[in-house]
């Protein structure tokens, strides 16, 4: 028989209350306040790195030519690639009609939210004036100059922008619901009037609910090829270079898998920790660390087949610069990065193949652990290993970040974690209505089974 | 005259400001044009822009908003022939080793921005070599010395000029005794008569010599051969044999020799292809464009000379060969005698007497026409500086003048001149830097700069150029002919226009002969007679070769003695061979690096060198051991000119100072002991790779058919655009390139290119527009080695283009790949899409504080440009566009040759070409069409608008 | 349970959301309108000038050519501004002790240069020729406006680069004979389409397509 | 209580119930009804005949527009100001269809959802339902029938009847 996703003798009240409780009488406000003091610190941190580099110039980074790109294009995808998992988990997910992501989907996507805004800071940032950063969009200016449509960078600025703005709906009209409930459960009036506003009056009236559905249904549907488009352009912003090791037509799908492979592992950490800080142990089961675990095994062998495939594509090349870069990701300086994403990506994730190992959190924790850490070496591999050496040996160089260059990306993870922080006090993270639906479901089936 | 201004509007060639000064106002015009310029260090921009009355380009991209209405400051009387942003040209000369590098010095609002060859000059014909370019930036540095001083304390020209005054009245009273001069290198006739002079009015005077770069004492070419001036023709050279003399090196010949050189190199027969075999104990420019190369001791090449004299019958029979140095000496010979007349044996200027005698002979046994020996040009010291020492030190010297001289510096080791100079009552220097020698002694005085001053100076062959100001002097200097003058009159010495004029009175008697000269560059008719030789026989003693380690001492590549150690644009420079800037290395073989566990340099990520640390006779310098290909085993170079102490903000305390090692007696190599030292240096160098490539870059074809297959456009799916009746374009022969670097400082010059310094460079971030490759084949231990110069290519298929997202970076419609920087965002797509990484970026804001002195410099046709934005080469556009607007104001066609970009302008041997493709007439497009052209990463299908021509491989010897 | 809100909340609500819409799309608008606005262009912004010259009596009045003070906008990028002496070459004469006239004396006599206010400046990475317009036969007015009718000179068009692209992307209208450029009375004749053809031969003007390339003005 | 409610709420425990008094309610002649629950009732929709697919076509008139109006954007700025970039072509039809998609699935996104609310008639933060004690259990577990005053059926006395024929767990009154 098929495993439930929720323990029956939960009823719907008590999840009102399991989730609900989460925002209006918060469990764990220790833990949560020492990590917000510490991601405010590292925005402070983020803030200093930054107002340093506006005032001298992006020379404060390590770049030079011809590695002009490293961390903040870098991150840039790195960050995106977190960011996918969550519209995947929830928009995806929802189509198969898999019951299991209800638990997750509600923080994946705030995950997504976090993620993409860091994404969008990166590439504004690196740029040489910032301050002109507008000049990327189509408006009747006084220069009678327009941005340049064929630029992948321009692509990428529409992408993103597109990305955030539609996680950011999907994520608000699948929350009204919740917030409603929470909105009843309220006894302060200051919070009622809180989620009274944000829930916009829900009433669960069942023609809202007729039209809720088709819309949700319908976001989700365009929602999956909207991640895949995404990260194939990201791909673009490289494989249109002619630089060896980017001019492959591998790019996009290897990316896109990438990006799920990361967000995937981003999601099992943040499940896990919370399921231990808040006690949600009987919405978040190791049913679903265990789905979870299935999926990032399964996305990490489509990864390790794109690495194989794309060192395969430059040798069948026959390219000699192409053949030049793969020797030089093997054996170069920056060996480390390759080595290290092929370790980090590939080894510890073999252990999934084990039940006990998928269903023990700690592990789990730390097999998701390593595979963020070797998506990150994967993505610096992947533009300083071709920009510092690419055709002409009297334009190689290398590149060493600088202490900036670690500061604004250390001090970026702040930038993520303290508005999700805010949301895992403020807002119900878990989908209180959808896993209502799916328990009600369950005591049917029981009821007549 | 036949050609144009670069930039189409100086309808004014040779204009001298002879014409100006004709007219009375010429007094006022100097006030009203330049008062700024006296004050420059001092006053802000602004003021110094104001009264120029120009509207120069100075202030960097800025954003949207227009900048506000600036002050526009007319003249109070407008000088004649003044026009707005008129650019003139004036024809002048700068130094090298005294030696005149005839110059057009391009000047707006009186200041000159930029040095052009002469093309009518018989020396240069048009060309420059890195030295004369960066020539300009020493009248603009800041750190030269501004006022008279006395023991460094601040004084007055007429506090001098009483001393002077009671001085010249006591020497000509007692006939000079005991005054020395001690002088650096000079041609200039009227100072050599002046020196005459004084020498008949002092009997007692002596003058001696100081030249760090041909050594203390006696001058072994006057020693074997008399007096004379050596003068290589290589346009007659089909056969040259080189024991470790590095003519195409850096030097007041490079240029002549360079362009001799390349007339029987490129599109020649290859029957008339100059064959060059070169024995040297370290790598240098000419042995890297030798096709028969082999790296020796220095201890052998004696041995090697008196073999060659064997074969040639002349000097007894050699023995001790080795098997490598044996078959060199063969063909080396061989082809000496099979090309008799059209055949060159040179040694190098610090080699020892015997081998001059013997080079002689062996060229007049051969009836060279290679090479011809003139009467002296530069002037003809009484006495070495070793002789003064040694008068010092007996106690025979009263007084002594210093001018040019920086023996404290650049003295051997073994003599300390700070104590030896104690023991002389007086001591006057007078320099452009107040520098070490300055600092020990009593008078400091402030010389000028040649582009302020009169004065006339004589070229290698001889002909000689009256040097007329080109800008009002910066400061309060005097001039030597000025000063030399004070010792023999009472009155207030004349300035200096007075007594050059005076020298020419009788040749130029008349001011049109005299504007004439001025205006042509030179005085026709001046060229040296030449003068016949009769080679002193002299034995050729060949020592056994030392143990141990043998040093080599060579001048630094860029700054030489150490003179340039101020100019930022020397020390940028790449050293032609290692390309490594604003430092000096201790080269050695990679055998020699192994054994002291040292792994090759430069590659990625070792930047860093390890130090070691090289003694002889007990004193020690240390320094980044740099593993240098075809340097000999066991043979350690060090290089001067570092290590300074008193020369400015840029030069000072860079480097290590390798005088340290020098001797008086041997002062161009050394035996000694290398010593690993821990801890590593940051080595700046531009070219972090020196595996050993092949021709991938640089394809060979042979001599004998030389066609290359390589396809310069592939085919595209895309429809080409607009054909134009402009298609710029521009072709680089690499079988021309001796990779002298004079086309990157002429581009810095020319393109207002920032001076980022060490540690940018170091990281990556030099702002070159142009870079020359350094490409080895072959085996580290003598490797072949190539140079290719790489700008912007132009791509008609740009990928930078492709890659903005602001249309920062397009094409016109005459093919040129256009930068916009005030356009740009720096996203630096651009940058990650070039295949060639010819894209520079600005890191940070290098322009906005530089010292207002440099500024002047700025080309006003070219912006400067800002913080975050993307630059590159640009073809010169400034030039296209101010020909083209020139050619469109009279309705007429651009010629071919009007437009030569600034790389094009100084290169030596013509390697670059550019011009118009779609004219097929047109010399850029005649080349294009050579059998040897081919693209650069054609096979990207970028369709560069740059290419290049095939290196011509060595042919079989044509005995 | 009681209610949360009144009965009116829902109308304040909504008219916050719309005012917040509102504001943010106007903005942009206004932002768009700022860009043209006489403070952005400086358009007739009239400078204070040491002495209050006005080309209304010298050019229009008096009728004295613009070539006979800004010497150099035939042959050079910039027009070139009168020095003192050819003020003085006729206020030797007239006026010679007008009171306004006092700083040009002044001037002449202290040997100090007298400071303008420029009226037009274009940035410093636009490279603008006065020649070759002149060559090309476009009039002062089509950028100065009527001079000869400023009592103060002041700035006449907004100088802006879609300015300068408008005429480069359709030159002929702009253009009229050399002999009329200087004329600012100068009226096209009845078929001055015909015209236009005809100096756009003779004078070989570039096609738009050449004429607003990027590197035309900027270097 | 003399004025006329607004409307009569029947709470039950759980959907099934609740799906079995729609259906009588439907079949009682009633038409003006509505149902509260705390997530979408499988089957409500068809009881009470709600068909809207006007969402689904909002989606798609947006997502027209998106593309569309934004290549028409591009076209424009490449005629206004046509430059070589690159050799390319002035329309270079496969690059601007990328941004094009993007802003296509924008306006296929934002339209149906602003729709939505534009038809729910929210945001609506005051309601009378808000009033009625027991109405904020519709977002916890209980399950809400109500039969709206405007129905013609409606009458105070027999809906009420009516409604306790179905054994709701309480009856309220919807009033002002």
């Amino acid at each position: 028989m098929v495993e439930r996703a929720l323990p029956l003798d939960e009823t719907l009240h008590e999840i009102s209350v399991d989730v609900g409780r989460v925002p209006l009488r918060f469990p764990a406000r220790v833990p949560w306040a020492i990590a917000m003091v510490l991601s405010l610190m590292l925005v402070g941190l983020f803030l200093v790195s930054i107002t340093y580099l506006f005032a001298r110039g992006v020379g404060v980074w390590g770049l030079n030519i011809p590695v002009n790109w490293a961390f903040a294009i870098h991150l840039y995808v790195w960050w995106l690639g977190l960011g996918h998992a969550g519209t995947l988990i929830s928009a995806m997910l929802l189509l198969m009609g898999q019951d299991w992501r209800n638990s997750l989907n509600r923080f994946a996507e705030a995950m997504t939210l976090c993620a993409v805004v860091c994404a969008g800071i990166e590439p504004i940032i690196h740029l040489g004036r910032p301050w002109f950063f507008y000049w990327m969009f189509p408006y009747p200016a006084t220069m009678g100059v327009w941005p340049q449509f064929r630029s992948p960078l321009e692509w990428d600025i529409w992408a993103v922008l597109t990305y955030l703005t539609v996680s950011l709906v999907f994520w608000y009209i699948g929350l009204v619901p919740d917030l409603a409930t929470v909105r009843d459960r309220a006894r302060r009036r200051g919070w009622r009037v809180f989620f009274g506003i944000f829930s916009l009056g829900w009433r669960g009236s069942a023609l809202h609910w007729d039209r809720w559905r088709r819309c949700y249904r319908t976001v989700a549907v365009i929602a999956v090829p909207l991640v895949v488009s995404v990260h194939s352009e990201v791909s673009l912003l490289f494989a249109s270079g002619q630089i060896p090791g980017w001019h492959s037509t591998i790019f996009p799908p290897y990316f896109v898998l990438g990006a799920a492979f990361s967000g995937f592992a981003m999601v099992a950490m943040i499940a896990i920790v919370m399921r231990h800080t808040f006690q949600l142990g009987d919405l978040v089961t190791e049913r679903h660390l265990d789905v979870l675990a299935k999926v990032l095994l399964a996305s990490g062998l489509m990864t390790a087949y794109g690495y194989v495939f794309e060192v395969w594509d430059g040798l069948y090349s026959g390219n000699v610069h192409e053949i030049a870069t793969i020797h030089d990701r093997f054996f170069g300086i920056y060996a480390w990065s390759f080595w290290g994403a092929v370790f980090f990506n590939f080894v510890p994730l073999q252990a999934l193949w084990l039940r006990s190992v998928r269903r023990n959190t700690v592990l789990l924790f730390l097999i998701a652990t390593s595979v963020v850490v070797g998506m990150w070496m994967e993505r610096y591999m992947i533009l300083t290993t071709s920009l510092y050496k690419d055709f002409l040996p009297s334009s190689f160089g290398i590149y060493h970040a600088s202490f900036w260059d670690w500061s604004t990306y250390i001090g970026m993870i702040g930038v993520f974690f303290t508005p999700f922080l805010l949301f895992v006090r403020y807002i119900p993270s878990i989908s209180i209505f959808e896993d209502k639906e799916v328990l009600a479901r369950e005591h049917e089936e029981s009821g007549n089974g | 005259m036949s050609a144009r201004a670069p930039d189409g509007t100086g309808r004014r060639w040779w204009q001298s400001l002879e014409e100006l000064a004709g007219s009375e106002s010429f007094a006022e015009t100097i006030k009203a044009e330049f008062p700024s310029l006296f004050e420059m260090a001092r006053v802000d921009r602004r003021e110094l822009l104001r009264v120029m009355g120009a509207s120069l380009a100075l202030a960097g991209v800025t954003g949207c908003k227009p900048a506000k209405s600036d002050d526009a400051v007319p003249f109070v009387n407008r000088p004649p022939g003044f026009e707005e942003g008129r650019i003139d040209h004036y024809a002048t000369a700068v130094l090298t080793d005294g030696f005149a590098q005839p110059v057009l010095a391009t000047t707006v609002a009186g200041r000159p921005i930029k040095l052009e060859g002469n093309p009518e000059h018989p020396a240069s014909r048009g060309a420059t070599s890195f030295l004369t370019q960066a020539a300009l930036l020493d009248l603009y540095d800041p750190d030269r010395s501004q006022a008279p001083l006395l023991r460094g304390t601040t004084a007055d020209w007429a506090d001098f000029d009483a001393q002077m005054q009671r001085w010249g009245a006591a020497w000509r009273a007692n006939g000079g005794a005991g005054v020395r001069l001690l002088i650096a290198p000079t041609t200039s006739p009227t100072l050599i008569r002046q020196i005459e002079q004084l020498k008949a009015a002092l009997p007692k005077l002596r003058v001696h010599l100081f030249d760090p770069l041909t050594g203390y004492g006696a001058d072994p070419v006057t020693e074997a051969l008399g007096a004379v001036q050596p003068l290589l023709r290589l346009e007659n050279a089909r056969a040259v044999v080189s024991l470790d003399d590095d003519f195409l090196g850096a030097g007041p010949a490079q240029v002549a020799n360079a362009g001799g050189w390349a007339k029987r190199r490129g599109d020649v027969p290859n029957a008339e292809r100059i064959r060059l075999y070169m024995a040297e104990a370290t790598p240098t420019l000419t042995g890297a464009n030798a096709q028969h190369r082999i790296g020796v001791r220095p201890s052998r090449v004696p041995l090697l000379a008196a073999a060659i004299g064997a074969k040639l019958g002349i000097a007894g029979p050699a023995s001790g060969l080795t098997a490598e140095e044996f078959g060199w000496v063969n063909s080396a010979a061989a082809a000496l005698l099979a090309n008799r007349g059209k055949a060159l044996l040179t040694v190098g200027r610090h080699s020892p007497a015997p081998l001059h005698s013997l080079a002689a002979s062996v060229n007049q046994r051969l009836e060279s026409s290679a090479i011809e020996y003139l009467e002296p040009i530069a002037l003809v010291p009484d006495a070495s500086y070793l002789d003064l020492v040694r008068d010092i030190e007996s106690g025979q010297v009263a007084a002594l003048f210093m001018f040019g001289a920086n023996p404290a510096y650049a003295g051997p080791a073994d003599i300390d001149f700070a104590a030896v100079a104690r023991r002389i009552p007086l001591t006057v220097h007078a320099g452009i830097h107040y520098d070490e020698t300055a600092a020990i002694s009593a008078w400091h005085l402030p010389v000028p700069h040649p582009l302020e001053d009169w004065t006339d100076a004589r070229s290698i062959d001889g002909v000689a150029t009256i040097i007329q100001p080109v800008v009002q002097p910066l400061y309060d200097t005097r001039s030597l002919h000025t000063l030399l003058a004070g010792f023999m009159t009472d009155e207030p010495p004349p300035d200096a226009r007075a007594i050059v004029r005076q020298h020419w009175a009788e040749r130029l008697a008349d001011e049109n002969g005299w504007n004439a000269a001025l205006k042509m560059g030179f005085v026709a008719g001046t060229a040296a007679k030449p003068a016949t030789v009769s080679p002193r026989p002299m034995p050729i003693e060949v020592q056994p070769p030392p143990g141990g380690i043998e040093i080599v001492i060579r001048p630094d590549p860029t700054i030489r003695d150490g003179a340039g150690a101020n100019n930022g644009w020397l020390q940028e420079l790449p050293k032609p061979l290692t390309k490594v800037t604003w430092d000096n290395i201790i080269a050695i073989s990679p055998a020699t690096a192994r054994s002291f566990g040292i792994a090759a340099s430069g590659e990625p990520a070792s930047n860093r060198c390890p130090m070691i640390e090289v003694e002889s006779g007990g004193r020690t310098v240390t320094g980044p051991a740099w593993v240098m290909p075809g340097q000999p085993d066991d043979v350690a170079t060090v290089y001067l000119g570092y290590g300074r102490r008193g020369v400015g903000r840029v030069g000072n305390g860079i480097g290590h100072d390798a005088y340290k090692l020098r001797t008086a007696a041997a002062p161009w190599t050394a035996t000694g002991t290398l010593l690993a030292v821990p801890g590593m240096a940051v080595v700046a160098t531009t070219q972090t790779h020196h595996r050993l490539e092949g021709g991938e870059e640089v394809p060979f074809v042979p001599a004998a058919d030389a066609r290359y297959g390589g396809a310069t456009d592939g085919e595209s799916i895309y429809p080409r655009w607009n054909e134009g009746e402009r298609a710029w374009g521009m072709v680089i022969d690499t079988d021309l390139c001796i990779g002298c670097n004079a086309c990157i400082t002429a581009c810095q010059a020319e393109n207002n290119v920032p001076v980022v310094g060490k540690k940018q460079v170091y990281e990556g971030r030099e702002m070159h527009w142009l870079r020359v490759g350094r490409l080895y084949t072959g085996q580290p231990d003598n490797p072949g080695t190539m140079f290719q110069p790489i700008p912007c290519m132009h791509c008609e298929q740009a990928p930078c283009e492709m890659g903005c997202p602001v249309h920062a970076t397009v094409h016109s419609p005459d093919g040129l790949n256009l930068m916009v920087y005030n356009r740009c965002i720096g996203t630096r797509t651009c940058s990650s899409y070039c295949p060639y990484k010819v894209r520079r970026f600005n890191w940070f804001d290098y322009t906005t504080d530089a010292p207002p002195s440099i500024e002047a410099q700025r080309n006003p046709d070219v912006t400067v440009r800002g913080r975050g934005v993307m630059e590159k080469c640009t073809y010169c556009i400034q030039r296209i566009r101010g020909c083209a607007v020139a050619a469109d104001i009279d309705n007429r066609e651009i010629l071919d040759g009007d437009i030569k970009t600034a790389c094009q302008q100084a290169c030596p041997t013509n390697a670059i070409v550019f011009g118009n493709l779609a004219d097929a007439g047109s010399a850029a497009a005649k080349r294009r069409a050579s059998p040897r052209n081919y693209a650069l990463l054609g096979e990207l299908g970028t369709r560069p608008r740059t290419t290049y021509l095939a290196r011509i491989e060595e042919g079989e010897e044509q005995a | 349970m009681a209610q949360v809100f009144s009965r009116t909340a829902d109308t304040r609500f909504r008219a916050i959301v719309l005012a917040i819409l509102a504001l943010s799309i106007g903005s942009l608008f206004v932002a768009g309108v700022y860009a043209r606005s006489q403070y952005m262009t400086d358009v007739a912004r009239t400078p204070l000038q040491p002495v209050p010259f006005s080309h209304k009596h010298h050019a229009g009045e008096l009728g004295i050519d613009c070539r006979y003070c800004h010497t150099d906008v035939e042959t050079s990028a910039g027009a070139g501004m009168p020095s003192t002496h050819v003020c003085m070459s006729c206020h030797s004469q007239l006026w010679t002790n007008a009171a306004i006239l006092e700083p040009v004396r002044q001037s002449l006599a202290q040997d100090r240069s007298l400071v303008w206010h420029r009226v037009i400046r274009v940035p410093d990475y636009v490279y603008f020729r006065h020649d070759i317009h002149i060559a090309k036969g476009v009039a002062c007015v089509e950028c100065h406006g009527r001079i000869d009718r400023m009592p103060l000179t002041y700035r006449a068009k907004a100088i802006t680069m879609q300015f300068c692209l408008d005429c480069h992307r359709d030159p002929a209208p702009r253009l009229r004979p050399r002999n009329a450029v200087l004329d600012f009375d100068w009226k096209p004749p009845a078929d001055s389409k015909a015209l236009e053809q005809k100096l756009v031969r003779l004078y070989k003007i570039h096609s738009p397509e050449a004429l607003t390339q990027c590197g035309v003005c900027h270097r | 209580m003399v004025e006329k409610p607004l409307g009569i709420l029947a709470e039950f425990d759980n959907q099934d119930r609740l799906l079995d008094a729609a259906k009588a309610a439907r079949n009682e002649g009633y038409r003006s009804l509505d149902a509260f629950t705390p997530f979408p009732v499988e089957g409500m929709s068809e009881v009470l005949r709600i068909r809207d697919h006007r969402i689904g076509w909002l989606s798609v008139i947006g997502g027209f527009a998106g593309f569309f109006g934004m290549l028409l954007i591009q076209l424009y700025v490449n005629a206004d100001f046509p430059l070589d970039v690159g050799g390319r072509p002035i329309l270079a039809w496969p690059a601007f269809f990328v941004v094009d998609f993007e802003i296509m699935v924008l306006g296929a996104v934002l339209t149906p959802i602003i729709g939505m609310f534009y038809l729910d008639g929210l945001p609506q933060l005051y309601h009378p339902l808000f009033s009625t004690p027991r109405f904020s259990l519709a977002s916890d577990d209980r399950f809400f029938l109500y039969i709206d005053a405007s129905d013609p059926k409606f009458d105070k006395e027999s809906t009420r009847a009516f409604l306790r024929s179905l054994e709701p767990a309480t009856i309220e009154d919807v009033i002002e």
